[in-house]
């Protein structure tokens, strides 16, 4: 029997339970909120339990081959298929989303946004967790179309209506951009398909069957690709719907947005665009790693701008992704290693400063970095945390982030032959002065927020009573409620602290497990 | 006869109810729209049975009637609850959407 | 085969005519008649693609039921029943641009695609049996789905439309 | 992840179990950390225990190490290449190479490392006492041992990345310790400008390791079965692998500016002198005797990288020199002006760097990192003193001029080894800083850099000067401010909030006293050092003195490596990497010869390197045909008597100076008014000055003094702190002004603009995506419609 299709079961499994899940809370009446969020939470680490029982039967060995390959007939009109496997590149994201959903479901326990329902909260999170999943697994395009569909409406009715004042602009904002890009990669998919003479939908055939389109063509359709995967990644001229979204959605939609949402773009372009249209990609990968680099340092720049901790964090984002597109332009195994380490580390820590920025507007209802200040000195663990993410985002080795950094600055030094290097060793330069510009609003923002004095505002001592002041005496509505990490956070945290920390420490666990899949693929583009 | 000559008729009237859809105001009229264009899809299905000489494209046209008649029913049974909500159907009155 | 063609001219003539006023007649009751003519044709046109039993349901449903169904919706709207100002709205003539690309596309197409190929002429007309069985057969599932979506339908329009 | 290598026996040279395990060194005080970081806070001393107690575990490693690696030296032939102890595990693989992370320990290794342990057991051992009672005591102690842990990874490092992460811990710990009391913005701000300043040099560290790595990596694969970012492997391709010189020169100077950013040399040494804002212990260990020699360190262990690169010996001068050489000049005129006595160190600090790079740049490698040992000593010593005297006799303030002098009366020890590192620091003959310090100055000239030799005689003679005039101002003199005993609040309780400690302000007001023993006892044991160190290799005395240069200079011999055969396993081997050792190839002419030449005993080296003259090993100057070099080969100034005498003289002549115009500076002025114990003094001065003090007062005072002396230096001191400072902090300003700027025009109008500029289709203009929101389904449908036509278009467009 072939090992690649032993248990192919688990990942349909995987994918779908979130759904029996959406099934039972639909049964259960709105009022039992506590139920509600107990089968929510068990429905989440039921579906983890299935990706690490995945983990387990995974043969790391053959990282490199799709496994757990399962394929049925589906709408056999268009020759599409039920096409699903998981290979090395997959792995980690897959296992990252269920992760993801689970800590966010146990913050969510005593952190339902307002208007509360969290009835409609939790089962938008778990159909989430399916589409997100199914992205990650789907060998099929229109497959994968369904479920890159599927994550964009739950996430919409997060944003519009448990995100902040602003919602309704933020979310049309985002579903407007998502759609008119997704529209574009649709074309493109049927372009690809008829191209290759509409046999079939399937990844690996397309991935067969690309190269062999005339390189204008491939150029036009990897263009609707290009768009459609730039907008959700986002890369720089399409980036502006991040921030709005980031800064409106409640802390939840932020983090998984940040962790989870945001991969599915550069995970497209590892996975369909670059192997199928090897030609386009070769013509494209200049440009990418121009608006790569031009997002990073531009990024940076956003967030020295910045007067509000959330929308810098969005910000930040954009320069780090700007780090892995740099990796995949150079189309190169070292770029695209270090790209989906960058994805799998920035999941983790910005998922991560995304909790610390929801847990301090939730103390000090604002996230004015001017009206910030002494979060050491009066909640001293939280302030920590936020230096800890702070460091391991501006890349410090040891930490997670530094290896989706410095590989993909390493790996601008030589892109695939064929394409210029001098171009891109300009781009490595631009991309190391941009560490320090992350350095510089990382620090700047720590310093702004953890350093000094707490604000008399929040109960800081007014500038006449210096010294030691208790909270005690300050009972005012306006900061009663500054307490450090609760027990919630602190499970819901501890794991992506530990994740950071362990893969900052041995990163081999994952390049082990990246570095075939990753040559499978290039091996494509005849890199 | 040709089968561009029924398809073309289905594209012109499908034409006509999209503009309808656009352009009206009145939310019974855009209903009415909707089932032009409707009507045309049914057009196609049944010059492609012909062609093809299959009967599939028979049973999807009733299906469709059968759907037109719940959607109108449905939509019909909405505007008359906006209506009396606030005393008009205008469409372009309703723009709860805004962001 | 030419009666059928010239039927067929005035058929469409009349359609195309008929969907014209619906869209751009002032008056809601005219263009409920309109459309009606239109639906009629659209009947008359099925007749001529060898489909009696559809031709027969759109008489019976649409002809029947929806337009009789919207003459009361337009009733109880109270929308006068005499001509009445600004039945299109402000951004109307976005439609037209719209509806031509679009139209211009589809025609391009379908020429492009079917050229003058012909409709087989000596197919005879589609049982009623033969539908039957074709729905009762492999379409049963779907079949059963439309019944529960036309469950769901007239609950809902009875929910929606109860007055409390 | 890490599997466990398997090394091949030494049949050559003997080895032992400290050498081999060597890499645990730094993974004490790691463990340490996490121990106290999780621990700390409930353990009896809040933790310090840990800190100190894993410190001294690693100094007793390395000490271990270090003895087996000298018998191991001792046990070799003469002129056979002593090949470090190299191992290493996989730690990530990209691309189908696995890269390293492991030890490689040599001599240079080896000092540092104990050095680095040594320092900071004391430096922590004297913390227990400076920081009772503070606020985050456990804090410091855990930032310290995390501190310590970075830098001996850094050293132990085998690759480049591991180099970097010990590299940039050391930086983080530097941030925190700076900022340790953070409550005051200032001390905030002085860490995030360190921090920054280093992370901007540290641009240079990853384009350098990058453009090397794709250079080297291929050459290193196939004969030595490295990667590209092996230490050893960027030596020997260096050396033998023929590099482009365009990629060898680039990679260096981009190694370079990292070293300048964290090793404070010219243009970017600002940092150093406001990261004294941190904790006395902190200034010592950090910015005195340890992080900051990385970058010294840096060149010293990729020394055959900058020697190509930099062509070093090539010709007279290069870059590494003058920047060297620029930064003791800056630096020693800057410390004049300093009032501030950690100040002056700080400024001390940076001009002896400049000399370790100046001596690097200028081929005097072993001079250079004997400078390292000495000079880490004398200086955490100076800084230990100046902490006792803040914490004991002044009140927590370091200002020289406002609160201290005539401390020797109270604070004897504290006074003597404060005198015997300054003697230390500027040279004088016996004591540490002469050797390595007149070393260099003699190596450079003796390399053919004669400008640069004269260029250290100035700073000699101006770092006598401001010593003397620092330790004057201190221990001299009346006792003024808050060593008088007069508790003034006005800035005493600014730093009282954090040194805090009642029992301390109490002490305090008691007036100054002698420190207790946690404090005195390291100083002793520093001052001992900064006496004794110096003859670990003493030139003057003969070969068999020079016993660092036997023990930690690599003999630039070519080896014959055996690593080509390997290559293939170990490729494919995760536990990989471990290097066979290199074997002496006698049929190489050169080595032989280097043998012949050598009389009986230990000094074949030197030897080697002193009749180099007819027996010169190719290494450095071409490749050689077969086998690899791992270092170039040097040559070293035989000791002249004569020279040694004269820079002494230069020194001393700059004591004496500095000393009168102290006297008639900071005490003549006095002298007016306090009366007798200024004119003892005077008298003790010597009679013949009696005669004509005002001349000689006038001559100082006026000529010399405000005519030269202060401008130049104050000039200086303005370029400092306006100019450069002022490019550091408008840098920031401007980037943040034009951040700002491009947010509000490009992102909030331009690009958002050209998005919404597609909402304007829909209706007129507006901001943001308002338009295409209206709400209203119509406008809804004609998008939806019109994407359709359009989508359908292209489709078309494409299939045919």
């Amino acid at each position: 029997m072939d090992i690649l299709r032993d248990h192919n079961w688990v990942l349909s499994v995987g994918t779908f339970l979130p759904l029996a899940g959406v099934l039972v809370m639909l049964f259960i009446p709105k009022a039992e909120e506590q139920l509600q969020k107990a089968v929510a939470l068990i429905t989440a680490l039921a579906t983890l339990g299935v990706g690490v029982y995945t983990l387990t039967l995974f043969n790391y060995d053959r990282a490199g081959e799709m496994q757990f390959v399962a394929q049925t007939n589906w709408i056999s009109v268009i020759k599409s298929t039920y096409y699903i496997g998981i290979d090395g590149i997959s792995l980690p994201l897959y296992i990252l989303s269920m992760v993801i959903t689970v800590l966010v479901m146990i913050y969510s326990w005593d952190h339902i946004p307002s208007p509360g329902n969290p009835k409609a909260f939790l089962m938008l999170m778990l159909v989430l967790q399916t589409g997100m999943a199914g992205t990650f697994i789907s060998q099929d395009l229109i497959l994968f179309f369904v479920f890159f569909e599927l994550v964009l409406l739950p996430m919409y009715f997060m944003i519009g209506v448990w995100g902040g004042e602003n919602r309704q602009y933020a979310s049309l904002k985002f579903f407007l951009y998502t759609m008119f890009g997704s529209a574009l990669m649709l074309v493109a998919f049927l372009a690809l398909f008829f191209k290759t003479g509409a046999e079939s939908f399937a990844i690996p055939y397309l991935v067969e069957h690309g190269g062999a389109i005339a390189k204008n063509t491939q150029v036009w359709i990897f263009a609707g690709m290009f768009i459609g995967f730039a907008v959700k990644v986002p890369m720089f001229p399409f980036h502006t719907w991040l921030p709005d979204a980031h800064t409106q959605a409640p802390t939840q939609g932020s983090v998984i947005l940040a962790a989870v949402l945001l991969k599915l773009g550069t995970y497209g372009f590892i996975r369909i665009a670059i192997p199928m249209l090897p030609h386009a990609a070769r013509e494209w990968a200049p440009y990418i790693g121009l608006l790569a680099v031009i997002g990073i340092i531009y990024g940076a720049l956003g967030c020295l701008a910045q007067t509000d901790m959330k929308r810098l964090i969005a910000f930040s984002s954009v320069a780090h992704m700007g780090f892995v597109m740099l990796g995949i332009s150079t189309l190169t195994s070292f770029g695209m290693n270090a790209a989906v380490f960058g994805m799998v580390a920035h999941g983790l820590i910005t998922g991560m400063l995304f909790f610390v920025a929801g847990s301090v507007k939730e103390r000090y209802h604002t996230l004015e970095i001017a009206r910030l200040g002494g979060m050491l000195k009066q909640v001293p663990h939280l302030g920590w945390i936020l230096g800890f993410c702070v460091m391991a985002s501006l890349g410090l080795p040891g930490l997670a982030g530094f290896w989706g950094e410095f590989p993909a600055i390493l790996s601008a030094y030589s892109p695939l032959h064929g394409l210029s290097e001098g171009t891109f060793r300009v781009f490595m330069v631009i991309a190391a002065m941009g560490t320090v510009l992350a350095a510089a609003y990382l620090l700047w923002l720590f310093q702004r927020t953890a350093f000094g004095e707490p604000k008399p505002e929040f109960g800081g001592p007014s500038s006449d009573s210096h010294g030691q002041h208790d909270h005690a005496s300050h009972d005012d509505a306006h900061h009663s409620d500054i307490h450090d990490v609760t027990v919630y956070e602190w499970v819901a945290w501890t794991p992506l602290l530990i994740g950071i920390v362990v893969f900052g420490v041995m990163p081999n666990l994952l390049f082990k497990l990246i570095d075939p899949a990753v040559a499978a693929i290039v091996s494509h583009i005849g890199g | 006869m040709l089968v561009n000559q029924f398809l073309i008729l289905a594209a012109v009237l499908f034409c006509i109810g999209v503009y309808g859809v656009i352009a009206r105001r009145n939310a019974v009229m855009v209903l009415m729209s909707i089932e032009l264009i409707l009507n045309s899809v049914n057009i196609n299905f049944l010059a492609f049975a012909l062609r093809n000489g299959s009967i599939d494209g028979h049973v999807f046209a009733l299906y469709i009637i059968a759907i037109a008649a719940a959607e109108v029913g449905v939509g019909l049974a909405l505007v008359l609850l906006v209506y009396r909500n606030r005393k008009s159907i205008a469409l372009d009155e309703l723009s709860e959407m805004k962001g | 085969m030419v009666a059928q063609n010239i039927a067929f001219g005035i058929i469409a003539a009349i359609m195309v005519v008929g969907a014209l006023r619906v869209v751009t007649v002032n008056n809601v009751v005219h263009a409920a008649l309109w459309l009606v003519l239109v639906l009629a044709g659209a009947a008359a046109q099925y007749i001529l693609l060898t489909a009696e039993f559809v031709a027969v349901t759109q008489v019976l449903v649409y002809i029947g039921a929806v337009m009789v169904l919207f003459l009361f919706g337009t009733m109880l709207t109270r929308a006068q029943l005499g001509r009445e100002k600004k039945l299109n709205n402000s951004t109307w003539y976005l439609g037209i641009p719209t509806s031509l690309l679009l139209l211009g596309v589809m025609i391009l197409a379908l020429t492009s695609s079917f050229g003058n190929e012909k409709l087989p002429t000596d197919s005879e007309i589609v049982s009623t049996q033969a539908i039957s069985d074709q729905i009762f057969g492999p379409y049963l599932l779907p079949f059963w789905a439309l019944s529960f979506v036309l469950l769901v339908a007239v609950i809902g329009a009875i929910v929606l439309a109860r007055k409390d | 992840m890490f599997a466990e290598a398997s090394t091949v026996a030494h049949e050559a040279l003997s080895s032992g179990w400290f050498l081999e395990h060597a890499f645990l060194i730094p993974i004490i005080p790691a463990v340490a950390f996490a121990l106290i970081i999780f621990f700390g806070k409930k353990l009896p001393m809040k933790g310090s225990e840990l800190g100190v107690l894993s410190m001294i575990g690693s100094l007793v490693f390395a000490v271990g190490a270090a003895l087996q690696w000298i018998h191991r030296v001792n046990g070799a032939g003469e002129g056979q290449f002593i090949d470090p102890v190299i191992r290493s595990w996989t730690w990530w693989n990209s691309g189908g190479f696995h890269f390293g992370i492991g030890q490689h320990i040599d001599g240079l290794s080896l000092t540092i490392l104990v050095v680095v342990a040594f320092i900071s057991s004391l430096v922590q051992i004297y913390s227990l006492e400076y920081l009772r009672g503070d606020r985050r005591y456990t804090h410091f102690f855990a930032s310290l041992t995390l501190f310590s842990a970075g830098m001996l990874n850094m050293v132990v490092a085998e690759n480049m990345i591991q180099l970097i992460l010990g590299w940039e811990i050391m930086g983080l710990c530097s941030f925190m310790l700076i900022g340790h009391w953070w409550e005051e913005g200032a001390n905030s701000r002085a860490a995030l400008k360190a921090f920054f300043t280093t992370r901007t040099g540290d641009i240079g560290l990853l384009v350098g390791t990058s453009v090397l790595f794709f250079s080297a990596n291929s050459w290193t694969q196939e004969h030595l079965g490295v990667s590209g970012f092996s230490i050893r492997g960027l030596s020997a391709w260096a050396l033998t692998g023929n590099p482009g010189h365009a990629a060898i020169t680039v990679g260096a100077v981009a190694l370079f500016i990292a070293c300048i950013g964290k090793s404070g040399q010219f243009p970017l040494h600002t940092w150093l002198p406001d990261a004294m804002a941190g904790p006395t212990p902190v200034s010592s260990l950090l910015h005195s005797s340890t992080m900051v020699v990385a970058g010294v360190f840096l060149v010293a262990r990729l020394y055959p990288v900058f020697f190509k690169g930099m062509n070093i010996l090539g010709s007279g001068v290069n870059l590494i020199t003058v920047i060297g050489g620029i930064t003791i000049v800056v630096a020693a005129a800057l410390a004049f002006v300093q009032t501030d006595i950690k100040k002056v160190l700080a400024y001390s600090t940076v001009s002896q760097l400049g000399y370790m790079m100046m001596g690097l740049g200028a081929g005097a490698w072993m001079p250079a990192v004997f400078h390292i040992f000495t000079h880490a000593f004398f200086k955490a010593c100076l800084f230990l003193a100046a902490g006792s005297i803040s914490h004991s006799a002044s009140h927590h303030s370091f200002e020289m001029k406002k609160d201290m002098g005539g401390l020797r009366k109270f604070m004897p020890i504290t006074f003597t080894t404060w005198i015997i590192s300054t003697l230390a620091l500027c040279g004088v003959f016996p004591f540490a800083g002469f050797f390595s310090k007149d070393e260099i100055i003699d190596n450079v000239g003796h390399n053919g850099y004669t400008v640069f030799m004269v260029v250290g005689l100035v700073g000699a003679f101006m770092t006598a000067a401001y010593m003397t005039r620092a330790t004057y101002l201190t221990f001299f003199g009346e006792p003024r401010g808050a060593s008088a005993g007069e508790s003034h609040d006005d800035h005493g309780d600014a730093h009282a909030t954090h040194d805090t400690h009642d029992t301390h302000d109490a002490q305090a007001h008691h007036g100054p006293h002698e420190s207790n023993l946690l404090i005195t006892v390291p100083l002793m044991i520093l001052a001992t050092l900064a006496l004794g160190a110096g003859l670990f290799n003493a030139t003057p005395f003969g070969e068999s003195w020079e016993r660092m240069t036997k023990w930690v200079e690599p003999r630039s011999v070519v080896v014959a490596d055996m690593a080509h055969a390997s290559v293939g396993e170990t490729r494919g081997v995760r536990t990989d990497d471990t290097v066979a050792p290199p074997m002496m190839m006698s049929s190489t002419p050169t080595a032989t010869a280097s043998g012949e030449e050598t009389p009986v005993g230990g000094e074949a080296l030197t030897t080697a390197s002193e009749s180099s003259a007819h027996a010169e090993s190719v290494c450095g100057t071409s490749a050689p045909e077969m086998g690899t070099c791992y270092a170039p080969q040097l040559h070293h100034a035989p000791f002249k008597w004569p020279k040694a005498a004269m820079s002494v003289v230069i020194v001393l002549l700059g004591m004496l100076i500095s000393w009168l115009i102290s006297v008639q500076m900071y005490t003549k002025k006095a002298g007016f008014f306090v009366g007798l114990t200024s004119r003892n003094k005077l008298l003790a001065l010597g009679y013949g000055f009696l005669v004509n003090k005002y001349y000689l007062d006038h001559l100082y005072e006026k000529v010399i003094v405000h005519g030269i002396a202060h401008p130049i230096a104050k000039a200086a001191y303005w370029v400092n702190q306006n100019i450069l400072d002022g490019i550091i902090n408008g840098v920031g300003l401007v980037t943040r002004r034009v951040a700002g700027w491009v947010y509000r025009n490009v992102d909030q109008r331009v690009v958002d603009g050209a998005v919404n500029g597609s909402g304007a289709v829909a209706r007129g203009t507006g901001n943001a995506l308002r338009p295409v929101q209206s709400g209203k389904v119509s406008q809804y449908g004609a998008l939806l419609f019109a994407a359709a036509a359009v989508a359908g278009l292209v489709l078309i467009i494409v299939n045919t």
